[in-house]
């Protein structure tokens, strides 16, 4: 720490001045690896991850995830060329529940981006606001929140048609009030701490403060819930597939999959088994993820 | 009789942490006597609740006995298992804590935590477990015992339902229940009101000579420690660093730190020196201007119960340009809601201020935001001020980005000399706050409150949550900022010896209302109201204890 | 209290009919032509007409909407265009089995998912810690139709233990009406060969049903009971000598079933909705399998009505919650 | 602690459940005697005969009431039922029906001339389900009572197919339906989910969306055919899911079910005791262009997409279980001819009309359009998708529920492209599925081609009129010529109808003019061993 420099700022090193920040994620990283499960979730969601990533480039047979029909090897069971078997328009379910990945990667993100996007500056302003404003809108979430979201998504689907898109609009318009509800709860706690107050003090509008302060404290609970909500945004998305409203042929959606599937138990076993389990383990691994994020992020449990 | 109860001896305790080890007692000696009542004094982080917590065989969870052993009445407890503990804890060795809110179990009633404390005791010594009834007049007794009033009332009642005195009398009563060898008292009246301190600590003190208990009570309040301890242990950092009989202790500190503690408590009895220094130039000082006024302010809450409480209720008061103008009073007694009023951060109910004779009780938006410019608010907890995301240098230059235009560079240039104004490193701008410690994050709110040049501070109890030696540093820059800066402070306490020592004048509030005001020196040497004379004397306990070498 | 409950009653009112607008107007979004699906695949544009007459189809949406309204007030549900019978009647010949599934599963996932929430607080990053939650999370994580055909093709074809669907075996007559709920009537009619059967036909829906609820009370248990056996009473009350398993099953537990209580009251609303998918599969003679019928036939009034069935059950859900609260918090009985 | 406490409850939940294992069960005996068991997917949410007619509530409204005919037998005929006997006047507009004297309603009156024409009119005048197949030629006007057992009909115009249309015109009883009367209502609500028919079944327990009972009427007027061996009573059991249908057989929990898909019929097959049913029906499959609007206005594109398509894929969908189409007409319907040169898959003539095309080198995206959960057309829908990729034309698959499809295909600006279309005729007569080319159908679900050709609609019209079978024949297959050479549709595939049964249910018999999964409960009955 030299003192050559007395008007600019200090020239200090990255790792210098982030050494808080880099301990901090340290701590994290350290807390993280020393739960299995968390670290199970960690790979689940990472192999997803990777193959919605290169998932077409990788597959044995990419044409099978458009909707190639293949007549001749219908409902094979897994062999060395067909991994996971063959579906009953011969084609690969291998390629196609590695493919789906992506789907269902896109539904996830959409659904819990929609859901936060709308939730989260409700519950933020809710919270912040308070009195007619908050009324109102946590009226309109109880409202939403006593509408069971399955019934609703379904009305809704069944009434603008199936689809992939109708279906995460249904489930992101009934998504986002939990995130109203979280953020409003969290919002009302960071609202009473003082350095909220002390930002008015020193005469912050109220969309900085909503955004530098509290914002960034609500964000621990907002990413645990997202994390979550991957998963069972898939899982709720393939629900409507199998009532019959999800996304239509030929897109190798999970969901879609083991709705034609189920026609096929169990003496075709392989044909729902593995779009089945593509999506149990996906939904884990966020789902584990989440779990591990909100034991490192949440204050409460911070204390070590 | 006077046989040896406890035994620590040269006990090393560490707690594995992700940064490694870290040795949170080191090389502990104490002995306790039967009969024997042992105070011991440390700031926060000192390790004494560690160490008596130890002694309970509830301590932390991750920590490694490192050396040595504690022995109690000839038995060795420092590895003990749990079979062995059930016949010691609670029974032979119990324990009263700091905050009786936390403590007992909100969904129990009093007498049924009290009960059941009674029936585990027989049933660890294998007596059998006495009836109903048994223990129901056995618990009314030791309600009664500890002072409670209606005892059988009482017992159906809910933590929520009493007062924080009241609470710690029933922890208390829950700590005698087993008829202890050992009573460890944790900090019993820190979380309490001055005047409701003074009760707990002679029930205390009533029940030593009473039911002749061996007592360790540890504090932060020399007062305290003063009051019951006839011996007392000084620690610091993981170590004892003094002990022996309270009085020699106090009268004659011979480690550093004792002296520098013991120096640090702001003194109640003595005429400040800047009221001598001030009297030579105060006829050269023309008539005060004045700088904030309110008039008839009154905030009015609505209760549960569909009633009106008034938090603050009428006060007038003006605050001269200059001055420190101190408010005094207890918990609850409206100081910080009256705070928070002045500078438009709560919404008055009724009322008008005034800020250098400009009305800005009907304020709002831009307006209101350009005359916070002008005066700043310093608040009690440090700790919560500071949003813990944002580094340090951001919080700083926050003001500075919100109020004016200047570009980031100024910005970073300001925000350093504002660092080196409240005499902390320039390189602390990347840092976080959790990474600070309370006197320096407070130091920080300071350069906050500061860095657009203010006319007026509040400062809603500054120093309350900082220990006593920090405070005292924290006290002594608050006034050398104050001189260079040229500022006016509002300073809100409710420790009467800060008080008399920097503010020029004071007004003593009790549930919302001022039950005195004027000049401070006039208040503390001709107190007219009872109030203010409980507040004064209160105060004067632990400042009493710290002067008693002089 | 009678302002209270007044109070109560207008806000249960208000989210009716919030619901009954919202409803009302998502399902009117897009134009399905119920009068056409029923009218026959052959029928005429004119019998087509007869039916959009008969049940107001023809009007404006405005007037449709305020004759639902109006009707909804007076406690008519309208009328299902597929089974020209009144919304309500079949709402209650439906309910009953409906709230028979979801109490039953919510009882097993109570039954199981408190006591194991508190194993995984009490050996907290143990192995019986982590087998519990990566347990829990894969309820919530299984396709509920997905484990549900499983379990059918297992327990009921492979091994034959249980029925595959339905309530009841077919000739079994159902035991005379008193609650709607098989199990209970069978029971009040002392027959308990009914109730043995009625409980094995129950027994895979509600498990399939009670898996992500088990899942989601375990994990608020388990993290409630860890934060409370962290707190400064329960050191206190080890502290004064009381036993370890003393403190777990009757100080935290009740402390940490606060938490789980409301988790119940949210998972209630949630189940029912599930009922949806796990009805379809069991064919279970419900509510959800009502709505989904009905949905598929763009039928919506039956759909407005479950979805404020369902809201309606919610509600009283979570203020019998709200009830237990009071009952068990000492902090809240003064209102 | 826990630990064991957890284990004593898994045990004890291990015990309680192991005490509710339900033994496998044959077909349901009650005391007196068995009852067959159906599953079945589809709901009968209304009985009322005049009002719907889907293949599960017609099946029950042919147990419980009769007709004036009955069609019985493959290929179907018109047997005499309530009628013994009937004369046709010269002009082909009087109809006169003969009524056997001893029919009787399950509550004992009898079966009148004044009960026929009383249910004629009251079909007609709800304008509801049957009313269009007479209600064009018949008015309740022109019923008459003659005598007690005679009742006339008196036609607006000659209509050939009349009397194919009559088995589905079921008799009610008139005092009954009175009595139960609402508003003026014609007891509708009443006949939701009660009968007054005369049929060899009448009403047992009756709980919607869960199981339908009916009960055998022992002193059936007609008799029974299976004699002492006839069924007490039929149920029929909602099972929604193929899989849970077949798990349902397999434990013998069902007698006979319908609906699974290809691959589980020949899958059951091997199971022993089990027998599938396999019959060839009349359910034709098209996939019908919109033959007005958008690309597929191009006749030269739409034989392309038919010259691309690969018909075996179709039959291989079934597994078998399928014929191609050789003409509009399904081959059991009177009057088919095997019209040559419908289009067969051969890419190189397929390439020869998209070069003709305006879509010389394709590129575009067509919609198709199936009803959604109909698994067969999503897979054809995929085959057509597949095939296409070869004429460089792109598919996209919609899934529509009815309703919608119906909605969009109400007006020829929003059909779409393509619509997969399975048209089961009402009768056997050719009228039934030619008249789906008339431009009177525009507008209807099977008019969703918006097919126009005038020649074809004049011979249509004539054929309709004409008494004399000669002519029609010949003027019908002109008109599956011409049709064929328009090609308005993908023609596809006559799926068979199947269901599988247990080998101890006797009396399945067959008829192609019923819907797809319909079965003629009357003779059915069960062999004990």
């Amino acid at each position: 720490m030299s003192k050559l420099d007395q008007t600019a700022t200090i020239p200090a090193s990255f790792s210098e001045r982030h050494a808080g920040r880099i301990r901090q994620m340290r701590l994290y990283g350290h807390m993280f690896r020393g739960s299995f499960s968390s670290m199970l979730g960690l790979t689940l969601v990472g192999i997803f991850l990777i193959l919605a990533a290169v998932g077409p480039w990788i597959v044995p047979f990419p044409e099978d995830t458009l909707g190639a029909v293949h007549m001749g090897s219908r409902l094979l069971p897994p062999s060395t060329e067909h991994w996971f078997g063959t579906d009953e328009m011969g084609a690969d379910i291998f390629s196609r529940v590695i493919v789906g990945a992506r789907t269902s990667l896109w539904i996830g993100i959409v659904i819990t981006g929609l859901g936060a996007l709308i939730g989260v500056p409700l519950g933020i302003i809710a919270g912040y606001k308070g009195g007619f404003v908050r009324a109102c809108i946590m009226r309109l979430t109880e409202l939403f929140l006593a509408v069971p979201g399955l019934a609703l998504a379904l009305a809704i689907v069944a009434s603008l048609g199936p689809g992939l898109t109708n279906c995460m609009v249904a489930l992101a318009i009934v998504w986002w009030p939990g995130y109203v509800r979280l953020v409003e709860a969290k919002t009302l706690a960071v609202k009473e701490e003082l350095f909220v107050e002390s930002a008015r003090s020193i005469g912050a509008k109220t969309p900085w403060i909503l955004w530098h302060h509290i914002l960034p404290n609500c964000m621990s609970p907002i990413i645990v819930k997202m994390s979550m909500d991957m998963g069972m945004a898939i899982l709720a998305a393939a629900g409507l597939g199998f009532i019959g409203l999800g996304a239509p042929p030929p897109a190798p959606e999970w969901g879609a999959m083991v709705s034609v599937a189920r026609s096929y138990m169990p003496d075709w076993w392989w044909y729902s088994f593995f779009p089945g389990a593509a999506i149990f383990l996906t939904v884990l691994g966020f789902n584990l993820l989440g779990d591990g994020l909100r034991d490192i992020l949440d204050p409460r449990s911070r204390a070590r | 009789m006077n046989s040896t109860l406890l035994d620590i001896n040269a006990y090393s305790l560490g707690i594995g942490t992700f940064d490694g080890p870290i040795h949170v007692l080191k090389d502990i000696n104490i002995t306790v006597k039967r009969g024997e009542t042992l105070g011991i004094v440390g700031e926060s982080g000192s390790g004494k609740t560690v160490l008596v917590r130890s002694v309970m065989g509830i301590g932390p969870s991750n920590s490694r006995v490192q050396a040595g052993h504690i022995t109690f009445d000839g038995q060795d407890i420092t590895r003990m298992n749990d079979k062995g503990w059930a016949k010691i804890r609670g029974i032979r060795i119990s324990m009263i804590f700091q905050d009786p809110m936390t403590y007992l179990n909100p969904l129990f009633s009093i007498g049924r935590q009290i009960s059941d404390v009674i029936a585990a005791h027989e049933r660890a010594a294998g007596q059998g477990i006495s009836s109903k009834a048994m223990r129901r007049s056995r618990t009314q007794e030791l309600l009664e015992q500890v002072g409670l009033p209606a005892p059988a009332q009482l017992f159906d009642q809910y933590p929520h339902q009493l007062s924080g005195g009241m609470r710690q009398r029933v922890l208390i009563a829950m700590a005698l229940a087993g008829k202890p060898d050992l009573l460890i008292a944790d900090e019993p009246t820190t979380a309490l009101d001055v005047t409701v301190q003074a009760q707990v600590l002679d029930l205390i003190k009533s029940l030593v000579k009473k039911l002749n208990l061996t007592v360790i009570m540890i504090s932060h309040d020399i007062g305290a420690i003063a009051t019951v301890a006839s011996k007392c242990a000084v620690m610091y950092k993981g170590e004892i660093v003094e002990q022996g009989d309270t009085a020699a202790v106090l009268s004659n500190p011979q480690h550093d730190y004792t002296r520098q503690l013991l120096a640090a408590v702001p003194d109640i009895e003595v005429t400040p020196a800047r009221l001598l220094a001030k009297q030579a130039v105060q006829d050269v000082i023309p008539a005060p201007q004045k700088l904030l006024e309110a008039v008839n302010l009154r905030k009015v809450y609505k209760t549960q119960a569909g009633g009106e409480f008034a938090a603050v209720d009428n006060i007038s008061l003006s605050v001269n340009v200059g001055e420190i103008f101190g408010v005094v009073g207890e918990s609850g007694s409206g100081k910080s809601t009256l705070a928070r009023m002045l500078l438009r951060l709560i919404e008055p109910t009724s009322g008008d201020i005034f800020f250098e004779g400009q009305d800005i009780s009907r304020l709002r938006g831009e307006p209101l935001r350009q005359i916070r410019q002008h005066m700043q608010f310093v608040f009690q907890n440090p700790h919560s001020a500071l949003n813990g995301r944002h580094t340090i240098g951001d919080a700083i230059g926050e003001p500075l980005r919100i109020q004016t235009t200047m570009s980031r560079r100024d910005i970073d240039v300001r925000t350093e000399a504002l660092l080196d104004i409240v005499q902390l490193p320039k390189s602390f701008r990347y840092r976080y706050p959790h990474e600070l410690s309370g006197g320096q994050k407070q130091r920080v709110c300071i350069a906050r409150a500061i860095a657009l040049n203010p006319r007026l501070l509040i400062l809603d109890e500054p120093t309350s949550a900082l220990d006593i030696s920090v405070q005292a540093q924290v006290l002594n820059f608050l006034q050398q900022v104050r001189k260079e800066l040229n500022l006016t402070y509002v300073f809100i306490s409710h420790d009467l010896a800060v008080i008399r020592q920097i503010c020029d004048r004071t007004i003593v509030m009790k549930r919302g209302k001022i039950v005195e005001q004027g000049d401070t020196e006039q208040i503390f040497l001709h107190p007219a109201e009872e109030y203010t004379r409980a507040l004064i004397e209160s105060g004067r306990v632990t400042s009493r204890a710290a002067r008693l070498r002089a | 209290m009678l302002s209270f409950t007044l109070r109560k009653l207008l806000t249960v009112a208000g989210t009716m009919l919030g619901i009954a607008v919202l409803t009302f107007v998502i399902t009117n979004i897009a134009p399905g032509d119920p009068a056409r699906l029923v009218a026959g695949p052959n029928a005429t544009e004119d019998m087509v007409d007869t039916i959009r007459v008969e049940y107001g189809l023809d009007r404006p949406m405005i007037e449709q909407f305020g004759i639902y309204m109006k009707d909804l007030i007076t406690g008519d549900f309208g009328t299902s265009i597929v089974t020209t019978r009144p919304v309500l009647d079949e709402l209650l010949r439906y309910a009953p089995a409906t709230i028979e599934l979801v109490v039953v599963a919510m009882i097993l996932g109570v039954a199981l998912g408190v006591p194991l929430g508190m194993l995984s607080a009490v050996y907290k990053d143990g192995p019986i810690d982590h087998v519990t939650r990566i347990l829990s999370i894969s309820g919530v994580a299984l396709p509920a139709f997905w484990f549900g055909i499983l379990m059918q093709l297992y327990f009921s074809v492979d091994l034959g233990w249980l029925p595959v669907s339905g309530r009841l075996p077919l000739v079994t007559r159902p035991p005379d009406m008193v609650t709607g709920s098989l199990l209970l009537d069978a029971l009040i009619a002392g027959n308990l060969e009914t109730f043995r059967t009625a409980l094995s036909h129950i027994i895979l829906p509600a498990v399939v049903l009670s898996f992500p609820c088990l899942a989601s009370i375990l994990r608020v248990n388990r993290s409630e009971m860890i934060e409370v056996l962290q707190s400064d009473y329960i050191t206190a009350a080890r502290a004064h000598g009381i036993s370890a398993g003393r403190i777990i099953a009757v100080y935290s537990l009740k402390n940490a079933l606060l938490p789980t209580l409301a988790m119940i009251g949210l998972r209630f609303g949630w189940m029912l909705g599930s009922t949806v998918l796990v009805e379809t599969v069991f064919d279970w003679p419900g509510i959800g399998l009502y709505a989904v019928s009905s949905a598929l036939a763009s039928d919506f009034k039956p759909v407005i009505g479950v979805t404020l069935l369902i809201g309606f059950l919610f509600i009283i859900a979570n203020t019998l919650v709200d009830l237990a609260y009071a009952w068990i918090d000492p902090r809240l009985r003064r209102a | 602690m826990f630990g064991s406490i957890c284990k004593k409850i898994v045990l004890a939940g291990l015990v309680a459940s192991s005490a509710l294992v339900v033994p496998a069960q044959a077909f349901e005996r009650t005391d007196a005697g068995n009852v067959i068991v159906f599953g079945g997917r589809q709901a009968i949410p209304v009985l009322d005969p005049h009002i719907r007619y889907d293949w599960s509530t017609r099946m029950i409204q042919q147990g419980v009431y009769d007709a004036l005919v009955k069609y019985e037998g493959d290929p179907a005929e018109v047997k005499p039922w309530l009628a013994e006997r009937w004369e046709t006047s010269d002009d082909g507009k009087t109809w006169t029906f003969h009524l056997v004297e001893n029919a009787k309603f399950h509550n004992g009156d009898p079966v009148t001339a004044e009960a026929v024409r009383y249910s004629f009119e009251r079909g007609l005048k709800l304008n509801k389900g049957v009313a269009w197949m007479l209600k064009d030629f018949l008015s309740p006007e022109g019923i008459t009572v003659v005598d007690d057992y005679t009742v006339k009909f008196e036609l607006k115009a000659p209509y050939a197919p009349f009397l194919s249309f009559l088995p589905w015109w079921f008799v009610v009883n008139p005092q009954q339906v009175k009595a139960n009367e609402v508003d003026g209502d014609y007891g509708q609500k009443w006949l939701t989910d009660h009968a007054a028919g005369s049929g060899p079944f009448k009403l047992g327990r009756w709980e919607p969306n869960v199981l339908y009972e009916v009960i055998s009427v022992e002193d059936y007027w007609k008799g029974w055919p299976q004699g002492d061996n006839r069924p007490a009573g039929v149920i029929y059991r909602m099972i929604r899911e193929p899989a849970a249908q077949k798990a349902a057989l397999q434990r013998g929990e069902a007698d006979i079910v319908e609906g699974l898909t290809s691959d589980d019929y020949v899958q059951i097959a091997r199971v022993p005791n089990i027998v599938i049913e396999d019959h060839k029906g009349m359910t034709t499959f098209g996939i019908k262009f919109n033959t007005q609007k958008g690309p597929t206005a191009d006749i030269n594109l739409r034989k392309a997409i038919a010259y691309a398509m690969d018909y075996d894929a179709m039959i291989g969908i079934y597994n078998g279980a399928a014929s191609l189409e050789t003409s509009p007409l399904p081959d059991a319907m009177k009057g088919h001819i095997e019209v040559e040169g419908i289009p067969r898959q051969d890419l190189a003539t397929a390439k020869e009309y998209l070069a003709k095309s305006a879509y010389p080198d394709g590129g575009i995206t067509l919609d198709y359009v199936h009803v959604a959960g109909l698994e067969e057309a999503r897979r054809i829908g995929l085959v057509l998708l597949d095939n296409l990729k070869a004429l460089n034309i792109d598919v996209n698959i919609k899934p529509e529920q009815w309703p919608n499809m119906v909605a969009a295909g109400a007006s020829v600006d929003t059909a779409p492209n393509m619509t997969s279309i399975f048209a089961t005729p009402i009768s056997t007569d050719p009228d039934a599925v030619a008249y789906q080319y008339h431009k009177n159908s525009w507008g209807q679900y099977y008019g969703i081609a918006y097919y126009d050709n005038p020649d074809v609609s004049r011979m249509i019209d004539e054929a309709r009129a004409a008494t004399d079978w000669e002519t029609r024949a010949e003027l019908y297959a002109k008109i599956q010529k011409q049709i064929v050479a328009d090609q308005p549709e993908v023609f596809g595939m006559l799926q068979n109808r199947r269901w599988a049964r247990q080998d101890y249910l006797q009396g399945f018999t067959f008829s192609p003019v019923r819907f797809t999964g319909e079965v003629d409960l009357y003779p059915l009955w069960i062999k004990e061993n």
